[in-house]
């Protein structure tokens, strides 16, 4: 069989060399390395490094509690059981077999908002945990029908076949609405790192919720109360209220273009970045480049989707001057993407989950681009 | 001209799933209890089991780490938690159902091998939680009626997410 | 750094075993093997293995005619010449300065037909020559506007750095409507097999004239009937007529499932495939399940975009008997896909390239999907 | 509220191309023969070029293989393509431009040196097909006048795109 052998990052000239002729898989040249940045739990994706609104699938974020589980597609099994009428199991043959929908969204992290503590920070850094992705799968409401959910049931219990066995807790109204059962990504098979061979998709809501290598839903008239989302993916709130089932992802954007450590040259700047919402499509883009005293629209990239990253564009040109450029969303509730401030004057210190602050990048007289702070409020 | 068949209710796929299938698989743990399997735990063989197959990751008494903290009384005096972002949260003083400490347990620690206690050491394990915790004295018995009857401190402060979106002050 | 170590084929109980933690690069699973058809000049996308309108970016075809280039970024160059008013070099980071633009389109080579001699033929063997990215890059009308176009001037050549040093003739009123640049491909840099660092892409036109590792435009008066445009790439018509410079690729379909090698059982079936213009949105997909009979509207996943593989579903009862099922593409413009024969009557016998026909799939009793040659007209 | 910056005419990105460097690339030459080099060549010599760098891929006579069959002349009793699909398309019989040779050949020609040829070269090889096709004499030169001016048979078979989509009749 033919393997695409490296290319050579050879100094000649191309035209007088006959290259590596067509192989059974395409490879990245040698001179692009895009990596996530990974740790014990997640491994954050390469915003600045990214274009448009799709992540390679490689490059997609990772979020686990006990690494990633080896599955045989072959032996793979869903059951769907409780207040159903008949408690059935599927094999993903049996998924694969159902009608399908394909859909792009974004899956992001509720911990995604990492507080910089230096000025050279990257929107990896800051906010890596969120990728997008073409999902293809089964709806849950197809499957809902298929098996028959009793009127009392209110709620159902998904559990992945992970070593942390994660389960959450979800309404069966999100079930009948978007949530999907998908087994591909990107147009092709789902990949271990992000739920092979089928994980729930619940988009617009926090990644966590979307349960990577699902093997169990069980309906039930209550949530379970499980430990990810009692100890885990709980904020404190005012008055020393703790939220629960927090699982919409309120709007956020980043300027991926120019940021840390992005070198600026004097004159047209197109800035760019990456918007979206779990309420669903992103209705406007502001961009400040006076350290948030004016704001213009930008230029989103259409097709503009529902809860999906959207692409956003603004040409500014910078004179020189120190200043800070920062870019907020505005869904199509109205909502508008807060100041970090904001949040805390509203939920007190406590939060450390759905932080969706505004992030500014301070432009110096030098051209290099780092984190802003917000001390500019 | 006719749009492509209409979706019927039901396509036969899968097939159904067997009582004993279920009852392997099905180990959620509701918050009043529904699920506790038989059997019974102490605190005194809770300590047993957490110094030989926990204490290595979580400390001697459940603070040391180096991965999570367990135990973190409720104390009258402790400031709420939006207030205090640096206050240490874990089953004393934030977790909301003693039962949840079983489910957790049962199936994912330790973390190195889990699903390997067997129900009885579950329950004794969580009774020591629970005591290191100080919500039970030591000499509770933990069990299937027991264990969801302790009443955890942080449960009242529970509240439903209510953030809709929309131009309004923000939640 | 953590390299994502292979997810064993294990067939041990993977709620037992922490799996492998988070990685610079992601993985496929192991279980999971889909793969281009090489041959000495082009590869072919395994469409009966996708899913979705995105073909992840290492099964994109390839159609080369010297192999591929080893081109460094660093040292990259776009000429724009000839009848302009300043001749000028872009570097790949001037380009990227531009004003980007991101867009969904296909690809499809124009020799995209294989004409089956056999039952046991893939979509990949018959239509394999197509696959669809998220480009991104500077739109061709923005560095035209940058060099000055003169009046005069109604043809580009467009030239690539590889050993073939491929030239193409275009229109320049196809420069102005939608041609572009393009450095990315589906979040990425465009990989070296689809023309890494920057190529041409003409929505819509057949893949010879999307010119890879483009390094040279020169702006003239008329075509410099290069070999790919006089040589290769036109075909003989009727009345002894050859046909020159049919760039655009007509509406087209093809049923990726079922088709050969997949196996039925009685019952329900959503029919599925993708259907593509080059002269615009797919309008309508028509599927027939009696030998081309009757035939019925499909359903199109949205959103469909302009000039875009569209997948389209088809829900239908195979009750067991033989029959042949079938796809046809209708496009904005009208157009409806033509069987082969149709083609062969308005152009006679001597044509290779744009062949656009229906292709029609035998069930067999035994549930075989196998190709089914077009006696059945 | 303003919508970001209108586009400029020029952004002042890349930098001037100079005379040198537009003579060294912009080799493409012309079916009217502007961009023909200097230089001529001989159909002997090219023969003895093609024996030499082509024939091995090409064949003996331009006939053999295993590559691109180079040679078929034009016969009056030849049926049209659109009646032959099993007839032989070679420079002869379907290539419009006789300048079409001298460019390809120059730049991609022999396939594993391509560029490897002088200009000469190029001439003399571009002669001896265009003698093996029949149509010029053993004793041409081809040169930047001559070339141009060898009229090729299929050129008037040669028509523009006429398809438009639509529901007309397929063209
Ligand atoms: C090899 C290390 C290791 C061992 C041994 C271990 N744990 Fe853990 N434990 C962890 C890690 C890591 C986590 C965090 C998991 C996560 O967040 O996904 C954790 C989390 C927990 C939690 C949840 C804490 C919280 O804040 O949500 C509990 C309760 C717990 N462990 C109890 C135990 C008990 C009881 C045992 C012994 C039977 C045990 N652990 C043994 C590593 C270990
Ligand atoms: C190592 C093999 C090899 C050698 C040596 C070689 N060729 Fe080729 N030639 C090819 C291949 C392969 C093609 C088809 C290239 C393509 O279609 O992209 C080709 C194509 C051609 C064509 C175009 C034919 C067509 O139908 O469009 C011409 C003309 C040609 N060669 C002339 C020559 C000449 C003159 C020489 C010597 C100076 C030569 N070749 C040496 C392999 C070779
Ligand atoms: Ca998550
Ligand atoms: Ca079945
Ligand atoms: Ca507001
Ligand atoms: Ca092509
Ligand atoms: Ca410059
Ligand atoms: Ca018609
Ligand atoms: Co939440
Ligand atoms: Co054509």
């Amino acid at each position: 069989k033919m393997v695409q052998t490296g290319i050579p990052e050879a100094a000649f000239d191309p035209t007088r060399q006959v290259g590596p002729l067509p192989g059974v898989l395409g490879t990245r040249s040698p001179f692009e390395h895009p990596q996530r940045k990974p740790s014990l739990t997640s491994s954050q994706t390469p915003l600045q490094d990214l274009y448009g609104m799709i992540t390679p699938s490689d490059l997609h974020f990772e979020r686990h509690h006990a690494g990633v589980p080896a599955i045989d597609p072959n032996s793979y099994e869903l059951m769907i059981h409780g207040m159903v009428d008949k408690p059935t199991v599927f094999s993903l043959a049996d998924l694969k077999r159902f009608p399908s929908v394909s859909r792009i969204c974004f899956i992001e992290c509720s911990g995604n908002f990492r507080k910089p503590d230096k000025e050279n920070i990257t929107p990896q850094d800051i906010c890596g945990l969120t990728s997008q992705s073409e999902w293809t799968g089964v709806m849950l409401s197809t499957l809902f029908r298929e098996v028959g959910i009793h009127p009392k049931a209110t709620w159902f219990l998904a559990e992945g076949s992970d070593a942390a066995v994660m389960t959450r807790s979800i309404p069966v109204s999100k079930g009948w609405e978007d949530a999907m059962i998908v087994y591909a990504q990107n147009g092709e098979a789902i990949r271990p790192q992000q739920g092979y061979p089928a994980r729930l998709l619940l988009p617009g809501w926090e990644g966590n919720t979307s349960v990577k290598w699902i093997r169990r839903i069980e309906l039930s008239d209550g949530p379970f109360m499980t430990r990810e989302e009692t100890s885990k993916y709980t904020e404190p709130v005012k008055d020393g209220k703790i939220r629960q089932f927090s699982f919409t992802m309120d709007a956020r954007s980043i300027i991926t273009y120019p940021a840390y450590p992005a070198q600026l040259q004097k004159g047209w700047v197109e800035i760019r970045g990456l918007a979206w919402s779990g309420r669903g499509k992103v209705q406007k883009v502001e961009i400040s480049t006076d350290a948030g005293k004016t704001w213009n629209a930008a230029r989103l990239q259409e097709p503009v989707l529902d809860k999906a990253h959207t692409y956003f564009r603004y040409l500014w040109q910078w004179n020189g001057d120190t200043t800070a450029i920062m870019s907020r969303a505005i869904d199509e509730t109205g909502y508008v993407q807060p100041a970090l401030q904001e949040l805390f004057a509203a939920r007190g210190l406590g939060t450390g989950y759905h932080l969706n602050p505004v992030t500014a990048w301070l432009i110096k007289r030098d051209g290099q681009v780092v984190y802003s702070p917000e001390k500019w409020k | 001209e006719r749009r492509n068949t209409a979706m019927p209710e039901h396509f036969g796929y899968g097939r159904p799933a067997t009582e004993k299938e279920i009852a392997a698989i099905a180990i959620a743990i509701h918050p009043d209890g529904k699920g506790l399997p038989a059997g019974s735990g102490t605190v005194q063989n809770g300590a047993l089991i957490y110094a030989a197959k926990c204490a290595a990751c979580h400390g001697a008494t459940g603070v040391e780490g180096p991965y999570n903290i367990l135990v973190a009384p409720d104390t009258v005096d402790a400031p709420p938690f939006d207030k205090a972002p640096k206050r240490i949260k874990a089953i004393g003083n934030y977790w909301p159902y003693a039962t949840t400490i079983f489910d957790y347990v049962r199936r994912a620690m330790p973390f190195n091998a889990p699903g390997s206690l067997s129900d009885n050491e579950v329950y004794s394990v969580t009774a020591w939680l629970l005591y290191a915790n100080k919500l039970i004295g030591a000499n509770a018995v933990m069990n299937a009626k027991t264990l969801p009857a302790v009443v955890m401190p942080a449960r009242k402060y529970y509240v439903t997410d209510s953030r809709k979106g929309g131009d309004g002050p923000y939640e």
